[in-house]
């Protein structure tokens, strides 16, 4: 609703603690639309915990976080997607044992429109919209080189084909936000570049603001405009990859020295 | 009167404990449903039964022989049952089927055989009660008391001090970090669902010395898996608790409300307890790890 | 009507309540042990509208139908929430409740039970039940909200993260299988014209998921024949007498043990898979849970 | 569907043994031959045949065999429905025996008169042939007293021979048989100017009755009727007697079976106990079957269901015997004519109340439990007229 605003996202005075364990302290940042910014930083730094907080898993113990201009501090996961929020996870999080064809169109869900009734009965309404759904999902799949597969079983595929499909999923419903953790964990150089490929496409084609956490530097310098480097749940530091790769803390944090 | 309703209620909880203990030894350590024992306890009731009235044994000897034909009946379900689903990865829901179908072999077999007759020991396991004032508390009670005590002292004696305790305690169904530890999956499995067999077998024998030996014996276990879920997760002691409360309600309800919609009452407000506390009484809440 | 047909009018009932079964676990991954229960209400409501008010049987299981989705929420809305086994718990807990309040209730009998409603279910009037529910649960399945019971069953947390609300959509399963339990009920007690507490139990829930388990979960195909296998297998049984029970149990179980995605599987009959064009045209699933 | 039951009938010639010779009557028995009330249902099943035998052994029913075809319905009413048509239906059995439990005989009734095969049981529940006042079921028979009679003449007894004056009573809410001899039981002895101090109702699945019996010994009263099978009702005693309860036991005639006493912990648990019995197995007459039966199958009758079987084959050959025709009409008609037929139960006479579909004045014995564990007949009660 409001188109106006120059920032995505943003994340203000963003906590989270287990128990007595600080796992995100005091996290700010914003992304601004179609920006690709990348969160790096060593294990254990609360990345993935940002993630999840961003995304609506869990509950922050304080701060907010704004999407789009709309408060979804202490909004529920499905509410947040339906705001125009999707990621992927560090392991792959597929529908085993459901096609890949199947894969998409469950992400799609919130795409169709018809009613219980329509799907009891089988309506007209329902045929078409599934048609639209299937045609829409064969093209994405056509473009990122999966058609071939939309009939196997997701979980067949091979991994790199997995990782492919998870992040067709997530842009099936053409999101505002995208949120990759570790996309390239896993793959080799080949697919890599690939993969690197990808995101590029998806910014360009589908007018999306992505985030994504990655330890492969190459991913990094190759795709993020900005850079935000996490430990012990604090921002150590941001800016572009050559400001941060010269940053001092940064090199101290990398080199373990304390 | 209120009293005698206690004592009463505690006599009952402390048996439903029992059972609950080995429902959840299994469920806790590994995290699966295991409907088959109802069929141990069953079979802890027949057995002792058996040998003491057809190969005339003293009821002590055939009570101690029941609970260990008990214990390795279970590790035998363990065998042909979990085992080869285990063994083709599947999910451990499979399991929950095969246990219930497996509970209804065993008790079907069991009516076969006896006919299904009801019976009960040759004679009692102890006589007479303990009076004080108007509160009357059977000695085979206190001795029911004392030998479940016993048996989950052994237990966790077991579980915390012997080194298949601990690869016991390390396991989980998957058993993939187990087995990086060098632990053997199968036998520490088959030692979980021998430990569960033994206490079903207990419960079963007491079960039969304190009430009869009848066939729908093993439908307690419904009973222990509520006590179980209900007194939480991950702690041998909330299946204690869980017991215990159970036989409370059940006996409350039934002495001051209705005895006829007891269970309505009874399994409503566990459930209630099971919403307010989801994690159980004496469980943890665990987080879902992402 | 011959004992054929009251064989058949069996057989068909059994098929809708797996249907139901279908729905509820094969699909959303709920273990249900008190879908007899859901059947008792449709049962007992259809029973009751007929011999109180001798309303017509069709309107009387439209009304058990009713009277069991609305229970359906009733149950469904606090214990949906609790997760994995503590459903089951629940479940069991509404079985014996349930029993109980219908065995002290006068109104329905008690113990003695429901008395007279008229025997008027015939072979055609459960063909068409069983077509009815089996076009429907395959519609369901086949639609977004089938579709999102697979994803909550395969995976409850990436579902959210699509939008998918889990507690909503494991509710709507939970409904429509309760309501097709409430239709299979109210042609049991048409068939059978006599309903009791007894008849409702939490094995015989078991025997319910048992049934599906042997045809394959995650098949609607193998429900149906699953169900019908079952039933046929326990009248053929009858003149073994006291073996009965015990070579029932065993047969199951070996299918369990052998096949533990049951005599199906996930592969689905589909008048599409007969025709190798269509097959292709619409892209059939060669491996994955039909489409 | 025709093709389904050509499959069907292929499968079941296959797996019956359907043989035919001489034409022989065919009778269906329904009873529990699986599950936990299986003890009985064998027990009926047993006695039954031993009396088909017998009978083919004198030459039959109007000179044809009798062939007795034994189906199970394992405590199911869906299953007694199908075991009923099946006999119907593909045995072509003239008539149907069985069953003694009111909630499968519940079932079977309205099947029966759309199939007009007469149904001559053993339940106890008036509603079986009656179903609603004014309504009879016309193929329905009862060869049993009612639940009410039994429950009027336990209490009568109470009243009038042992000179209770406060009662009470723990019945099984779930189980038609217990709870519906409770409620006449009570209505009779309150009628009679006795009080109940205590009407407990428990549900199915109870093993620990000591919190119903606590509250029955607050009242303090003089006896304790307890309408059970013979294992809750064994277990009560038990817990009874470990509560200190020292009122008189008053019970039903499940309680004659032997598995009570060991469920009740020993013959000195239930000595003194009186229950109504259908038999009075020291009379002369059943030495005989006694011996026929333990060298057919080995070992002594278990439980007085036997003689259930028996004599249910013994009627329906009588009412053969006087239709003439082994016709399912002409048989139903002659059942309902039977009179003075000699018989095993009550007091070796039968008669049929062509009115209610059940006994007329069939008698029934109060009996006692002693400390050796033996039975003891105290006296023949009549149900009460009144």
């Amino acid at each position: 609703m409001n188109t106006s605003t120059d920032t995505m996202l943003e994340v203000k005075d963003l906590s989270k603690q287990f128990g007595g364990l600080v796992a995100v302290d005091h996290m700010c940042f914003s992304v601004d639309p179609q920006q690709i910014v990348g969160i790096i930083g060593p294990n254990g730094a609360g990345k993935t915990t940002v993630f999840n907080l961003i995304s609506g898993i869990i509950p922050p113990t304080s701060g907010k976080i704004l999407l789009d201009g709309n408060c979804i501090t202490s909004q529920s996961c499905h509410q947040v997607a339906m705001l125009g929020m999707r990621r992927t996870f560090q392991e792959i999080h597929l529908f085993r044992g459901l096609t890949v064809l199947q894969n998409v169109k469950s992400a799609a869900y919130r795409q169709m429109d018809y009613s219980l009734v329509d799907a009891l009965l089988w309506s007209r309404r329902l045929r078409s919209e599934e048609r639209a759904i299937t045609e829409l999902a064969m093209e994405l799949l056509d473009r990122f080189d999966l058609a071939g597969t939309a009939h196997e079983r997701a979980d067949s595929l091979p991994y790199g084909m997995q990782k492919r499909l998870e992040i067709v999923k997530a842009i099936v419903s053409s999101p505002k936000v995208l949120l990759l953790d570790e996309p390239a964990a896993g793959l080799n150089p080949g697919e890599t570049i690939e993969l690197m490929e990808l995101i590029h496409k998806i910014r360009e084609e589908m007018d999306m603001t992505i985030l994504i956490i990655e330890h492969s530097m190459e991913v990094i310098e190759g795709i993020c405009d900005n850079v935000i480097v996490m430990n012990f749940g604090k921002k150590l530091a941001e800016g572009s990859w050559e400001e941060v790769q010269t940053n001092e803390e940064v090199i101290r944090c990398y080199l373990g020295v304390d | 009167m209120f009293v005698q309703q206690l004592v009463n209620g505690i006599s009952l909880g402390s048996m439903y404990a029992l059972l609950a203990v080995g429902f959840a030894i299994v469920y806790n350590i590994l995290g699966i449903v295991n409907f088959s024992h109802g069929a141990t306890i069953a079979l802890g009731a027949y057995c002792a039964y058996w040998l003491s009235t057809y190969l005339r044994l003293p009821l002590e000897l055939s009570m101690v022989l029941s609970v260990t034909i008990a214990g390795l009946v279970s590790a035998l379900i363990e065998r042909i049952t979990l085992h080869p689903l285990r063994r083709k990865g599947q999910p451990q829901i499979f399991f929950f089927i095969a246990s219930l179908t497996v509970f209804n072999l065993v008790t079907a077999i069991i009516i076969y055989v006896s006919k299904a007759n009801i019976t009960s020991y040759p004679r009692t396991l102890i006589y007479g009660s303990i009076r004080m004032a108007n509160v009357i508390v059977p000695k085979l009670d206190v001795l029911m008391l004392g030998i479940a005590v016993l048996s989950l002292l052994a237990l966790s004696a077991v579980l915390y001090k012997t080194k298949i305790g601990l690869a016991i305690r390390c396991c989980s169904y998957d058993s993939r970090a187990a087995q990086l530890m060098g632990i053997n999956p199968d036998l520490v499995i088959g030692t979980t669902f021998l430990l569960a067999g033994l206490l079903g077998g207990i419960g079963g024998a007491l079960l039969g010395a304190k009430y009869a030996v009848y066939p729908e014996l093993g439908d307690m276990v419904y009973r222990a898996f509520f006590a179980c879920m209900v007194g939480g997760l991950g702690s041998l002691t909330g299946a204690i608790f869980g017991g215990l409360l159970i036989g409370l309600i059940e006996t409350i309800s039934n002495a001051y409300i209705n005895a006829a919609i007891s269970p309505a009452i009874t399994f409503g407000l566990l459930v209630v307890i099971l919403l307010v506390r989801p994690q159980g009484i004496a469980g943890k809440l665990v987080e879902d790890k992402i | 009507m011959s004992f054929y047909e009251s064989v058949f009018v069996n057989v068909g009932i059994m098929i809708i309540i797996a249907q139901g079964v279908y729905v509820i676990t094969g699909l959303t991954g709920l273990f249900s042990l008190g879908q007899s229960s859901f059947v008792a209400v449709g049962a007992y409501t259809a029973g009751f509208l007929a011999t109180r008010f001798e309303m017509h049987p069709l309107l009387c299981i439209l009304a058990g139908i009713v009277v069991s989705i609305l229970v359906s929420f009733i149950i469904g809305i606090p214990s949906l929430r609790l997760r994995h086994v503590y459903f089951s718990l629940a479940t069991i807990a509404y079985c014996y409740a349930l029993q109980a309040i219908l065995t002290v209730s006068e109104t329905f009998g008690g113990s003695i039970g429901l008395v007279g409603v008229p025997v008027v279910t015939r072979w055609w009037h459960v063909v068409l039940g069983v077509v009815a529910t089996v076009w429907i649960v395959r519609n369901f399945k086949l639609s977004r909200f089938g579709l999102a019971c697979l994803s909550v069953r395969t995976d409850e947390l990436a579902a959210r993260t699509y939008g998918i609300q889990t507690f909503v959509s494991k509710q709507i399963a939970f409904s429509l299988a309760s309501a097709i339990s409430g239709l299979a009920g109210g042609l049991l007690a048409f068939n059978l014209g006599y309903l009791s507490p007894d008849m409702f139990t939490v094995p015989v829930s078991s025997e319910y998921l048992i049934m599906v388990f042997f045809g394959g979960l995650y098949s609607q195909t193998g429900a149906v024949l699953g169900a019908a296998a079952l039933t046929v297998l326990m009248e053929l049984l009858r003149t073994t007498a006291a073996w009965r029970m015990i070579a029932y149990s065993t047969i199951i179980l070996i299918i369990i043990l052998v096949r533990p995605n049951g005599l199906f599987g996930t592969w689905e009959f589909s008048l599409d898979s007969l025709n190798p064009r269509r097959r292709a045209k619409h892209g059939l699933a060669k491996g994955g849970e039909g489409v | 569907m025709k093709r389904f039951a050509v499959i069907l009938a292929i499968l079941l010639v296959a797996f019956g043994s359907i043989a035919h010779a001489n034409e022989p009557i065919v009778i269906g028995f329904i009873t529990a031959l699986t599950g936990s009330t299986s003890l009985w249902g064998t027990q009926e099943a047993n006695g039954a045949m031993l009396r088909a035998e017998e009978i083919n052994a004198a030459g039959g029913v109007l000179g044809r065999p009798l062939k007795l075809i034994v189906y199970d319905h394992k405590g199911s009413p869906q299953e007694g429905v199908l075991a009923y048509r099946r006999l119907v239906d593909e045995d072509k059995a003239v008539a149907v025996l069985g069953t003694h439990f009111s909630n499968i005989s519940l079932a079977i009734a309205p099947v029966a008169e759309q199939k007009k095969v007469p149904v001559l049981g053993q339940a106890v529940e008036p509603k079986v042939t009656i179903p609603a006042p004014g309504k009879l079921n016309k193929y329905h028979f009862l060869a049993q007293p009612s639940c009410i009679e039994q429950g009027q003449m336990m209490a009568r007894f109470a009243f009038e021979e042992l000179g209770a004056r406060k009662a009470a009573v723990l019945a099984d809410k779930s189980n038609s048989y217990s709870i519906s001899q409770a409620e006449h039981f009570a209505e009779y002895f309150k009628r009679r100017g006795g009080e109940v101090t205590d009407f407990v109702e428990y549900a199915a699945g109870t093993v620990d009755y000591r919190a119903h019996l606590t509250q029955i010994k607050a009242g303090s009263p003089e006896v304790i009727f307890l309408p059970q099978y013979a294992q809750p009702g064994g277990m009560q005693v038990k817990q009874a007697k470990e509560l200190g309860i020292e009122a008189t036991f008053l019970g039903s005639n499940s309680l004659s079976d032997p598995p009570f006493v060991a469920a009740a912990g020993g013959a000195e648990n239930v000595a003194g106990l009186y229950f109504l019995f259908n038999v009075n197995w020291s009379e002369p007459k059943f030495e005989a079957f006694i011996n026929n039966y333990e060298a057919k199958y080995g070992e002594k009758p278990v439980t007085y269901h036997s003689l259930f079987g028996y004599d249910d084959v013994t009627l329906i050959c009588e009412a053969i015997k006087n239709a003439g025709a082994a016709e399912p009409e002409a048989i139903r008609t002659a059942i309902e004519g039977l009179t003075d037929v000699p018989i095993m139960l009550g007091d070796g006479k039968f008669t049929m109340d062509a009115e209610t579909h059940r006994t007329r004045n069939m008698p029934s014995w109060i009996m006692q439990w002693n400390e050796a564990g033996e039975i003891v007949p105290v006296q023949l009660v009549y149900p009460p007229a009144d």
